[in-house]
């Protein structure tokens, strides 16, 4: 099967510390039904880019939201805990 | 003269066991009417011999038959019944009496007499005044041996009614022994 | 024991704080503790400097969903870690390891709780440790009550198990072959609709108190192990039975010596004699069988005053028996357990890589390498 | 009458006298007396019905074992009430005084034995003859329930199974599955070091005593998966 | 400020989503307790906290906009395979109604 359906998420962080520590704590967990889908976080400059490649719409769907609000724990995070 | 007597560890009775062979059928058919009317002279649990597989057999079926009278759990009226009923595999009274009680079917049988007494009791007297009171004669009454059991006893019979056709018999040991647990441990799941 | 706990000590630090983060299941706890140099002993405890836990509660006959339960987790998390940093009066640098439950547990859960975990060890550059959230029940267990060698029985919403320690594990001697107690509880609780707020095991304990009659259930104990499912579909049909809605259906049940009705207080009562009895024998099969003397009991129901009081009664008839219980603080899933086991660990050197701190849902108790005792 | 031990639910005692017989079929002298104490954690109504269940349980179990001439103690009394049985005395002595059950046995060999002994050929016919045994009794549909190696004894170099208050019949794979993996269970906790070899010889021998082992093997299989499953939530 | 972004592309089309004009909460509409437990009479207690003004706090706010936009494209065009393959599928089937879900 073919991964034809992609989304790729730009995240804005203050800088590319934050970001990197983003990426650091996304990567580690397995995706589900791997053979449908793959996940992949990278940094450029302050931004956090997750780029997801799915089989189908609905793959994709749980994949994104659940990294979504993972991302927004990882920034409440930041934003209390930094420094 | 011959009876036996022997104590339970765990109670204060004795126990009196004495055997009276070739008893004739008028005699045994008058035991049974003094039973029934409850003479005090015929205080004892009366057996026939053709299913006690040994000593060990009778002593626990009385020994059962004392557990249930002191944890209120006897289903008979009297100890005596009790103890009858203790030697049998099946849980009705009628039919316990019917193989284990007296046996007045044919010409003459033998006799089992038990009685559990009070320590102060005279074991002559009472094996004296049950022998006067039946009338039979003292050479009649012998001594309880687990070989003569084993004789009276048909064991293709003994087997049907405890069950143990199908049990798996061990060359090596004696028939009587292996009975002997089997059929205790049949009486002791009675009416579980 | 003696395992040399202060190998990776740093310099002119006499004492150690970790923090720990639980939400295996659906309470989220955070807490922070701190050991001194040297053994734990009753002359060295460990200090709970604090204890904070929120729990994610349903409305009657409803059970918790992992999707709900992340969700809380999620969005508490920031705040009772906050709050426990407070409450300990520390800053997160002042911390020498994040301790976080890698399982067993609910998938979701757990992972919305590493994600924070994660996030703090690298803005406060300090390691990770997983931990085994079973032998933080047990290792924090131990450490309040004192009991030395123990065997465990461990009773919680997803675990009912009977551990002992043997050559560095914890061995897990007994336990259920299907249901835990606790979720057996929980699905009774369900039927009747009773309150899951603050949880429905305590509301059962508290109607089981005024219950009298007890209703025969059945009692499935085999070898060191129990079966609760058979005892739980039996006392639902009763339930359903007696407190339908529809009048039709109601059946009552009478009580046999009184003659009265049976009531929905008899029912939790008689369950929770059942279930308990079971626990209490398989523990003392469990104590023959190791030649222990002493009981701890561990997991959300080690709370149940009741189970506590059956034990105890089992432990007085042994020989120098003693029973170990520790209060609801400690019992129910908390964060400050994390901290305790996953500071041992990390006292001896045992730490998680980055990549190594997926959870898992499955993780038994003896798969953990038990590296700080070697009695 | 001495302690010979004090279980979980019963106790022991070793004694000479004979409940109601001088002369009984039996070919110790001693006599082994199992009482079940009435347990005061349980409701009264429980703890009755428990002690009963169990003591009648024990000895209808014993009882069919003799009949088919598979080892264990021959019962000599039961008084069901008070929880109760006269049975048998089986077993020896092992060196240090203990009595011969396959648990001291084996724990006697670790602690006085070089690692080799503890895994002899000996050992392994043992263990063999032990899971021969309990392959005869599940041929038979009887469940022992609470297979450990303190509830089987040595006679010499003859196993003998004790203790069936947790027993059952049944014909179900899952049910004899479920009695092997208990004793796994234990010989892992108890005997942890050999547990695998024990195992091992435990259910070679199995698979002769029990010619229908096949499906509860295969069984056996599911039940530690879930065994291992189960451990799924905190 | 940069606000997040995301790319969509798949055989048929691509899109961009983003956040929106605002305003932005951290309450996003897709991100709710399931609907039983409010129907079983139960509250949500566990809402997100609410965003600062600061960069981080209006990220996270921004964040759960785009996590809405996106879960309502996804949900939209998964829906749409849904009824188109229901649609073929009545074609081909000639109205033969079978359950193949």
């Amino acid at each position: 099967m073919s991964l034809d359906y992609k989304l790729k998420i730009s995240i804005p962080f203050e800088n590319n510390n934050q970001a990197e520590i983003a990426g650091n704590s996304l990567r580690p967990d397995p995706i589900l039904k791997a053979d449908e889908m793959t996940v992949d976080f990278s940094t450029d400059n302050e931004k956090l880019i997750c780029y997801f490649q799915g089989v189908s719409d609905r793959v994709i769907r749980v994949a994104v939201s659940n990294v979504l609000d993972n991302i927004k724990t990882i920034i409440e995070c930041i934003e209390q805990f930094e420094g | 003269m011959a009876f036996l007597s022997t104590k339970f560890p765990s109670f204060d009775k004795t126990i009196f066991i004495s055997l009276l062979v070739d008893v004739d059928q008028h005699t045994l058919e008058e035991v049974k009417t003094k039973l029934i009317e409850g003479n005090k002279d015929y205080d004892f649990a009366f057996f026939n011999t053709n299913y006690i597989i040994s000593k060990e057999h009778l002593l626990n079926g009385i020994h059962r038959a004392m557990i249930n009278y002191k944890n209120g759990s006897a289903k008979s009226k009297t100890l005596n019944t009790e103890i009858i009923l203790n030697m049998s595999p099946v849980s009705n009274i009628m039919e316990a009496l019917k193989r284990f009680g007296i046996d007045s079917s044919k010409e003459s049988a033998n006799l089992l007499c038990v009685k559990v007494i009070d320590d102060d009791e005279s074991l002559e007297d009472i094996n004296n005044t049950l022998i006067t009171n039946l009338g039979v004669s003292k050479d009649q009454n012998v001594e309880l041996t687990d070989d003569f059991l084993l004789k009276s006893v048909d064991v293709a019979k003994f087997k049907k009614l405890y069950k143990l056709n199908d049990a798996k018999y061990n060359d090596k040991k004696p028939l009587q022994n292996q009975l002997t647990r089997l059929a205790i441990g049949a009486c002791l799941l009675r009416g579980t | 024991m003696t395992v040399d706990l202060d190998k990776f000590k740093k310099p002119g630090k006499d004492y150690y704080l970790a923090l720990g983060l639980e939400g295996s299941a659906n309470k989220l706890g955070v807490g922070v503790i701190k050991h001194n140099l040297g053994q734990l002993s009753s002359e060295n405890r460990a200090e709970v400097l604090s204890n904070v836990r929120d729990t994610y509660i349903t409305p009657p006959g409803e059970g918790f969903l992992p999707r709900d339960t992340a969700r809380h987790h999620r969005n508490w998390v920031v705040r009772i870690i906050k709050k426990s940093l407070v409450d300990a009066g520390i800053k997160g640098t002042d911390l020498d390891c994040i301790c976080f439950t890698q399982g067993p547990g609910m998938g979701a859960p757990l992972q919305s709780v590493v994600i924070a975990a994660r996030t703090l060890s690298q803005l406060w550059k300090l390691p990770l440790i997983g931990v085994n959230h079973c032998v933080g029940h047990i290792e924090m267990g131990r450490e309040i009550t004192g009991a030395n060698n123990p065997v465990v029985l461990y009773v919680s919403g997803g675990n009912t198990q009977i551990i002992a320690y043997s050559r560095q594990r914890y061995r897990i001697f007994g336990e259920t072959l299907d249901i835990a107690i606790g979720n057996c509880l929980d699905r009774f609780a369900r039927v009747l609709k009773i309150s899951n707020d603050p949880a429905p095991g305590y509301n059962i304990e508290q109607m089981a108190k005024k219950g009298k009659h007890l209703v025969t259930l059945p009692y499935t104990v085999k070898g060191m192990d129990l079966s609760m499912a058979g005892i739980l579909s039996y006392i639902e049909v009763l339930a359903k039975d007696l407190f339908s809605s529809n009048p039709k259906k109601n059946k009552n049940l009478i009580d046999e010596e009184s003659g009265e009705l049976i009531t929905p207080e008899d029912l939790c009562y008689s369950l929770q004699e059942s279930l308990f009895s079971m626990l209490v024998e398989i523990t003392e099969r469990a104590m023959a069988h190791v030649q222990s003397n002493q009981v701890l009991i561990v997991g959300g129901v080690g709370s149940n005053e009741r189970l506590q009081e059956m034990m105890e009664l089992m432990v007085n008839e042994r020989k120098n028996g003693s029973i170990h219980a520790t209060d609801e603080r400690f019992c129910i899933d908390n964060g400050i357990m994390i901290a305790h086991a996953g500071l041992l660990s990390y006292r001896m050197g045992q730490i998680n890589d980055l990549k190594d701190t997926v959870c898992t849902q499955r993780f038994r108790t003896d798969e953990v390498f038990v590296s700080w005792r070697d009695d | 009458m001495d302690v010979v031990s004090q279980g979980a639910e019963a106790v022991v005692f070793v004694t000479t006298s004979h409940p109601y017989c001088s002369q009984p079929a039996v070919e110790n002298d001693k006599y082994i007396i199992k009482y079940r104490p009435s347990k005061k954690y349980r409701h009264p109504k429980i703890d009755a019905q428990i002690t009963k269940n169990r003591t009648v349980g024990e000895v209808r179990f014993m009882n069919k074992l003799e009949k088919l001439g598979i080892n264990s103690p021959s019962v000599i009394s039961a008084d069901y009430v008070n929880g109760i049985i006269w049975m048998e005395f089986i077993g020896d002595g092992l060196p240090n005084g203990d009595i011969s059950s396959v648990k001291n046995y084996l724990w006697y060999l670790e602690k006085n034995d070089d690692d080799d002994g503890c895994v002899s050929d000996e050992v392994q016919s043992m263990l063999v003859a032990v899971g021969r045994l309990i392959g005869e009794l599940h041929a038979n549909d009887m469940i022992h329930g609470d297979l450990t190696s303190s509830n089987i004894l040595l006679n010499g170099k003859e196993p003998y199974l004790i203790d069936f208050g947790l027993s059952s019949i049944s014909s179900l794979a899952e049910d004899k599955a479920v009695d092997i993996y208990v004793l796994e269970r234990a010989i892992e906790s108890t005997h942890s070091v050999f547990a695998d070899s024990y195992n091992k010889w435990l259910l070679k021998g199995y698979v002769q005593g029990n010619k229908k082992s096949k499906e509860v093997l295969a069984r056996l299989e599911e039940v530690r998966l879930r065994g291992r499953k189960r451990s799924m939530l905190g | 400020m940069n606000s997040p972004i995301a790319e969509y592309s798949s055989p048929d089309i691509n899109k961009t989503l983003t956040a929106g004009d605002g305003p932005h909460s951290t309450n996003g509409k897709t991100t709710q307790i399931s609907e039983f437990v409010t129907k079983a009479g139960g509250e949500d207690r566990d809402k997100p906290t609410e965003a600062s003004d600061s960069q981080l706090g209006q990220l996270r706010a921004k964040i759960t906009s785009l996590q809405d936009n996106i879960n309502v494209f996804l949900t939209q065009r998964m829906k749409q395979v849904k009824d188109e393959g229901d649609i073929e599928r009545r074609i081909l089937d000639d109205g033969v109604d079978e359950d193949s879900d």
